[in-house]
């Protein structure tokens, strides 16, 4: 993988949202179920992006706590998104291992009919490798 | 047609009329020209028959300005473009002494030639008060015959009736012609591909050489100068000189008499290329009929006129491409 | 010497009446919302000051599409102008499509002075129409083809 | 042939960034006519004035294209500097290289291509101006306001005084507008009634003033100095004379089930009703909606009550039609519909309210006669929390992109007023941005801060979840501390996003004014003409225009006054010259122009013309320049050509179009 610079573009690319829209209301922080087993908040992951340290956004315990619940996205005023940011960053690091945790013969088995895709495709996203 | 000249010398004796305004003995047997009879004398080459399709009205024009009252004969078509004229303030009711003269036809002598009928020397027939329905014609060739409905002009099978919208006297009986739907060719050539369209009138608007027959003829073009003779919009023109300036004229001349044009079908007659440049207006009627609902000009003098005139919920331009 | 397939650039003229659709097009200036270099605007007071004779006389130049826009219905400045020109539009352009015009080359758009994202939205739309519909050869005078 | 100067301008960076304005100054020099060129910084400053004037002397121009931003923000500067220097300021034309170009092109390459081709059809045009010259019209000397709140009131007040008739026209029973709902006003906490009150009043008593409430502007026709105004005065169904607002009508109403406007629905009123106490015109309407008679037909008590018989059960619509020189517009505005924004529980739950709801609970003429509690159990409450930024400063379409700009002051009020008056309730105010600029405000606020103990936390909250106790939990984010905060509140104020009146978009139309995205009228200049309307005549007046509060609205309100008295005080104003014409020797008389003409300005008249030594009597168009506002609907509706637009010549643009697409 490139440069920390070219990661924060493709996390820009990946999510297409405009980090500097940003305001910091930390409504996204407000609203987050998860927020307290995150070491970077919600309203943060957009500073990291800014800044472009995306390596410890890689590495944070958030990375992998975020339930992808997107109560964030829906609500955040400015169209910014944190939760988009964050799944972005997890796709990098998918993406690089290229390791899955399933197969892909091996979900349809697992499968319960009546789960919500969203929660579905999340949960790949998550455990993929 | 005697009737029609004897109610003419009586009105030229008792001075009711200073002239007459009627068609005169061409120099072939279908080629009558309209023309001006001042003196019982010079109404010996007076005619009225089958081939005097000349729409009079626009005479009118100039002969409002002479000095008394001018005999006009118009038949049944005219006087609409009589109506919208008078509409337009361009002729002087007053000024004229409208004979409303009866027709069943007129002919066209292209439809003759087309038979394959030529060097003609003579023909009967078609005169106003037979009641032949075969014209009999005489060619260096011999005689032949031809049926009166086969050689009347495109307009009169589509004709808007033999009812007089205007007159002083009623002077012979006409005869219903109309056997087909107006604008059935208008429709046939909506309904093809935007390149068949192309190609058709690239075809016959190719043929035009401009030289302002269909303007000078038109009753609805009576302006003193056309926009395409003044400087005003740098669109003097004087030759076709590309593809493009027949189809703006013609484009151009359409729209201006739209909602004017009463449909009375000169253009096409007087073309010398055959342009059937009556589509062009045609089509402004048909689209102005489903459009902005029916719509005759000239059939009534105190109607507004559809493009001076709007409604709130007149469809919106992107119709065009939403229809058919 | 060499021919060159030039990249197709259309030339499309833009009618903006001066008081809902010019300022319109300002507004989406002012808020910086893009739309091609193609367009070009010229400034006529309405609508219904858009003689087709100008929509025309473009085309014989070599535009490759025309629009115009003007207040919306019931908003025009001058109270009416924009239902004459809204009737008139209507009957060129059905006339246009009569002879084998390509419809998408003309337009008419109802552009209010609030409706900066409008215009702007309806000049990428109508540039990409002519973009897809290519080069104007059915109403162009040749001549003027460089 | 003319000798043309053009004057590209750079706009500081806001057109050279993107064009090559150097570049499109040499290529003119290349157009026909041209025969000066050059580029500047800001054409528009004195000193760009004054290279025109310059340049005209020196090189003696005919014409002139200056290359910058809108005609609409600049031409009439150029022109005026033209005719200082002796030309005739019609023979100026502006190439519009900033809003339909430079900001919209990223590309250089492209976009002075573009500006280049914009140059030579104002050039293009130039060349065939001819001098104009402008024409006059009659000024009525009576102003309307159209709203009568406190910015209508002060702008009537401040015309009034000046000596000019104004009439308000005010939609609702009573002037006074939303000032008359408020408690206290900031910095101050005077009371907002003590001094409307008076205002209100002294409209009401000033002679020159005349007020229709009830009533609603119909239809408007007509322009700068003469407009005609039809305004619908609604049925009250109380005769105005004769009633004497002793009140009895309300009190003895039986339908006592309408929420009352003026309380924000948070109480009921009857179907016979002022108001509030200190309506003006103290006249009660009858709300037929609600009106037993009116629904049943049974009934008529009030009548019967009415000691003066001022009720009118028949009374009818009245439509008055009135002259106007100049309209100022003072709608006001409203907040926000709350239902997008559910995760606040505005709809869940009474405890959870609006600021203005809040003002109402406050007021002792409110529904709970001033005592602070919870609308759902009447009980005191011991926690407040109030949310800033509701639908404000959103991105989104669930609110409005702007800052409502008075919501950081009033919550700051209410804070304190609260401390004040309960010290024992505690009150937390979640915040983005403390905005705070004006005269002691950021004072005020901080006096709420350190002296009455309010806890400001920097965090939005993210959702309010009412209790089954009756409770209302919010949570939320403090930034500062990077906590996630779960708050148990009595009752929840947010500070809800204002926007304008919704009928102003009507309005406007009616008007011709220009109206942006948010529904706020727009101004003629954003910094330099802030009260007018880029439609002549029409001014501009409190929040229709932008947020603001109640000091920059009576600001706002005396210098749209003093704008419409400029304007009224003039005998005659110069019309537009960019009228129509008919070239008599083309006219065919033919009355087509005449029948789309919205004006009347076109007559006929019969006139011996000379056609190339030909004299005849002919019908001719005649065109009244007073009347004509140079819509050019006639031009097109000439078959002859014969009638064209000075300014607007089909030749004119004509060129234009060729110029584009060469």
């Amino acid at each position: 993988m490139g440069s920390e610079k070219k990661q924060a573009e493709m996390i820009r690319e990946i999510s297409g949202v405009n980090p500097l829209k940003c305001m910091k209301c930390g409504k996204c922080s407000a609203t987050c179920p998860s927020f307290n087993e995150m070491d970077i908040k919600p309203h943060q992951f957009v500073s990291y992006v800014i800044n472009e340290d995306i390596e410890s956004l890689v590495n944070s315990k958030s990375l992998w706590k975020c339930l992808s619940c997107f109560a964030c996205v829906e609500r955040c005023p400015r169209d910014v998104k944190p939760g988009k940011l964050i799944d972005a960053a997890r796709q990098l690091v998918v993406r690089q291992k290229g390791q899955d945790y399933l197969s892909a013969d091996e979900i349809p088995e697992l499968l319960d009919p009546e789960l919500p895709q969203q929660l579905l495709v999340s949960a790949f996203r998550r455990y993929r490798r | 047609m005697q009737e029609l000249k004897d109610r003419a010398r009586e009105l030229l004796a008792d001075g009711t009329v200073k002239r007459v305004l009627g068609w005169k003995i061409g120099d072939l047997p279908y080629n009558p020209e309209p023309a001006y009879f001042e003196t019982e004398e010079s109404l010996k080459d007076f005619v009225y028959n089958g081939f005097c399709g000349a729409n009079l009205s626009k005479y009118m024009i100039e002969a409002s300005k002479l000095d008394g009252k001018t005999m006009v004969c118009l038949k049944p078509c005219d006087t609409y473009s009589f109506n919208q004229l008078m509409k337009e303030h361009r002729v002087d009711r007053e000024k004229a002494y409208i004979a409303g003269v009866g027709c069943k036809g007129k002919l066209d002598i292209e439809k003759i030639r087309k038979q394959g009928i030529k060097a003609i020397e003579r023909i009967e027939g078609a005169g106003i008060c037979d009641e032949a329905e075969t014209l009999k014609i005489q060619t260096v060739y011999g005689e032949k015959t031809c049926a009166y409905a086969d050689a009347m002009l495109e307009r009169c099978h589509v004709c808007k009736g033999k009812e007089h919208k205007i007159y002083d006297e009623l002077i012979g009986e006409s005869k219903e012609t109309a056997d087909a739907d107006r604008f059935d060719e208008v429709a046939a050539i909506e309904a093809m591909s935007p390149e068949e369209k192309f190609a058709f009138f690239q075809k016959e608007l190719s043929k035009c050489i401009r030289c302002n027959a269909c303007r000078n003829v038109c009753p609805a073009c009576s302006c003193r100068k056309c926009v395409f003779d003044s400087t005003k919009f740098d669109s003097s023109q004087k030759a076709n000189v590309d593809s493009f300036e027949e189809k703006m004229f013609h484009i151009i001349r359409a729209f201006h008499v739209a909602g004017r044009c009463t449909d009375c079908g000169e253009c096409s007659r007087v073309c010398p290329q055959g342009i059937p440049l009556h589509l062009f207006n045609r089509k402004f009627i048909k689209d102005i009929n489903e459009l902005y609902g029916e719509y005759q000009a000239g059939e009534d003098t105190g109607a507004k006129a559809p493009l001076t005139d709007y409604t709130f919920e007149d469809a919106e331009p992107s119709i065009v491409g939403k229809r058919g | 010497m060499s021919i060159e397939k030039k990249e197709f650039r259309p030339k499309i003229v833009a009618f903006c009446c001066n008081w809902c659709s010019y300022a319109g097009a300002d507004l989406a200036g002012s808020s910086r919302l893009g739309y091609p270099a193609d367009v070009k605007i010229i400034r006529v007071p309405c609508s219904c000051r858009v003689n087709p004779m100008f929509i025309l006389r473009a085309f014989e130049k070599g535009a490759d599409g025309v629009i115009m826009c003007g207040c919306h219905p019931g908003d025009c400045h001058y109270s009416t102008g924009n239902y004459y020109a809204r009737r008139r539009m209507t009957l060129l352009f059905s006339m246009l499509d009569y002879i084998g015009v390509e419809n998408g080359r003309t337009r008419v758009e109802w552009v209010s002075a609030a409706e900066g994202v409008k215009f702007s939205d309806t000049m990428n739309e109508f540039v990409e129409k002519i973009y897809s519909l290519g080069e104007n050869v059915r109403l162009g005078d040749l001549r003027c083809r460089s | 042939m003319q000798r043309i100067g053009v004057f590209v301008c750079h706009c500081g960076s806001n057109i050279a960034a993107t064009v090559d304005v150097a570049k499109v100054a040499e290529m003119a020099l290349m157009e026909p006519g041209v025969v000066h060129a050059e580029d500047y910084q800001y054409m528009c400053s004195e000193a760009g004035q004054a290279k025109i004037a310059e340049a005209v002397h020196e090189k003696n121009l005919t014409g002139v294209v200056v290359c910058s931003c809108s005609p609409r923000m600049h031409e009439a500067t150029f022109r005026k500097a033209a005719e200082r220097a002796g030309l005739n300021p019609y023979m100026v034309e502006i190439a519009n290289i900033r809003e339909h170009c430079s900001w919209i092109h990223k590309d250089m390459e492209e976009a002075t291509k573009k500006a280049v081709i914009l140059m030579r059809a104002a050039v293009a045009k130039v060349n065939l101006n001819t001098p104009l010259k402008e024409g006059e019209s009659r000024v009525t000397k009576r102003a309307l306001v159209i709203g009568g709140g406190i910015a209508g009131i002060q702008t009537a007040l401040d015309i009034a005084d000046a000596g000019y008739e104004v009439d308000i026209v005010e939609k609702t029973p009573s002037i006074g507008g939303r000032m008359s709902q408020l408690d206290k006003t900031f910095p101050t906490l005077d009371c907002s009634a003590c001094i409307l009150t008076p205002k209100m009043v002294e409209a009401a008593a000033h002679e020159k003033i005349t007020i229709y409430t009830y009533s609603e502007v119909e239809k408007v026709s007509g322009f700068v100095g003469e407009f005609t105004v039809d305004i619908r005065k609604k049925a009250r169904h109380v005769d105005m004379d004769k009633c004497t607002g002793c009140g009895v009508c309300q009190e003895k109403c039986p339908s006592k089930k309408a929420p009352s406007e003026f309380n924000r629905g948070l109480n009921k009123r009857s179907a016979i009703y002022t108001p509030f106490a200190q309506a003006i015109p103290n006249v009660p309407v009858i709300d037929c909606d609600n009106c037993i008679k009116f629904k049943t037909g049974k009934c008529g008590i009030c009548a019967k009550v009415c000691q003066a018989g001022a009720i009118d059960y028949e009374q009818q619509d009245e439509i008055l039609t009135e002259k106007y020189g100049a309209i100022v517009v003072a709608t006001g505005f409203d907040t926000i519909n709350l239902e997008k924004y559910d995760e606040y529980a505005y709809s869940q739950s009474p405890d959870v309210i609006t600021s203005l709801e809040l003002e109402r609970v406050m007021n002792a003429a409110g529904p709970t006669h001033g005592h602070l509690e919870r609308l759902s159990d009447g009980k005191a409450p011991k926690e407040m929390v109030f949310i800033q930024c509701v639908g404000s400063r959103c991105s989104d379409d669930r609110g409005k992109s702007y800052c409502s700009k008075i919501c950081c002051m009033y919550t700051a009020k209410h804070a304190m007023l609260i401390r004040d008056k309960y010290p024992d309730v505690n009150v937390t105010v979640f915040y983005i941005d403390v905005r705070t600029p004006g005269k002691n405000f950021d004072e005020f606020y901080r006096r709420a801060v350190e002296q009455y103990g309010v806890n400001y936390i920097k965090g939005q909250v993210g959702k309010v979840i009412p209790q089954p106790d009756g409770k209302l939990l919010v949570q939320a984010s403090d930034l500062l501390d990077n906590q996630q905060i779960l708050k148990e509140a009595d009752m929840v104020v947010l500070a809800t996003a204002i926007e304008p009146n919704p009928d102003v978009r009507k309005i406007a139309t009616m008007l011709t004014a220009s109206i942006d995205t948010n529904n706020f009228l727009t101004e003629a200049h954003a910094k330099l003409r802030p009260v007018e309307s880029p439609t002549a005549g029409i001014f501009l007046s409190g929040v229709c225009q932008g947020p603001k509060d109640i000091p920059e609205t009576v600001a706002q309100a005396g210098a749209a006054a003093v704008k419409a008295v400029g304007l009224l005080a003039k005998d005659k104003l110069m019309t537009n010259p960019c009228t129509a014409h008919a070239d008599e020797l083309l006219c065919n008389g033919c009355s087509t122009c005449e029948n789309v003409c919205p004006y009347g300005a076109i007559t006929y008249e019969e006139k011996e013309v000379n056609d190339h030594g030909i004299r005849e009597v002919r019908r001719i168009a005649n065109v009244n320049n007073a009347l004509c506002q140079g819509c050019g609907a006639c031009t097109v509706a000439c078959p002859s050509g014969a009638m064209d637009l000075k300014g607007f010549s089909n030749r004119q643009i004509i060129a234009e179009v060729d110029a584009i697409c060469r």
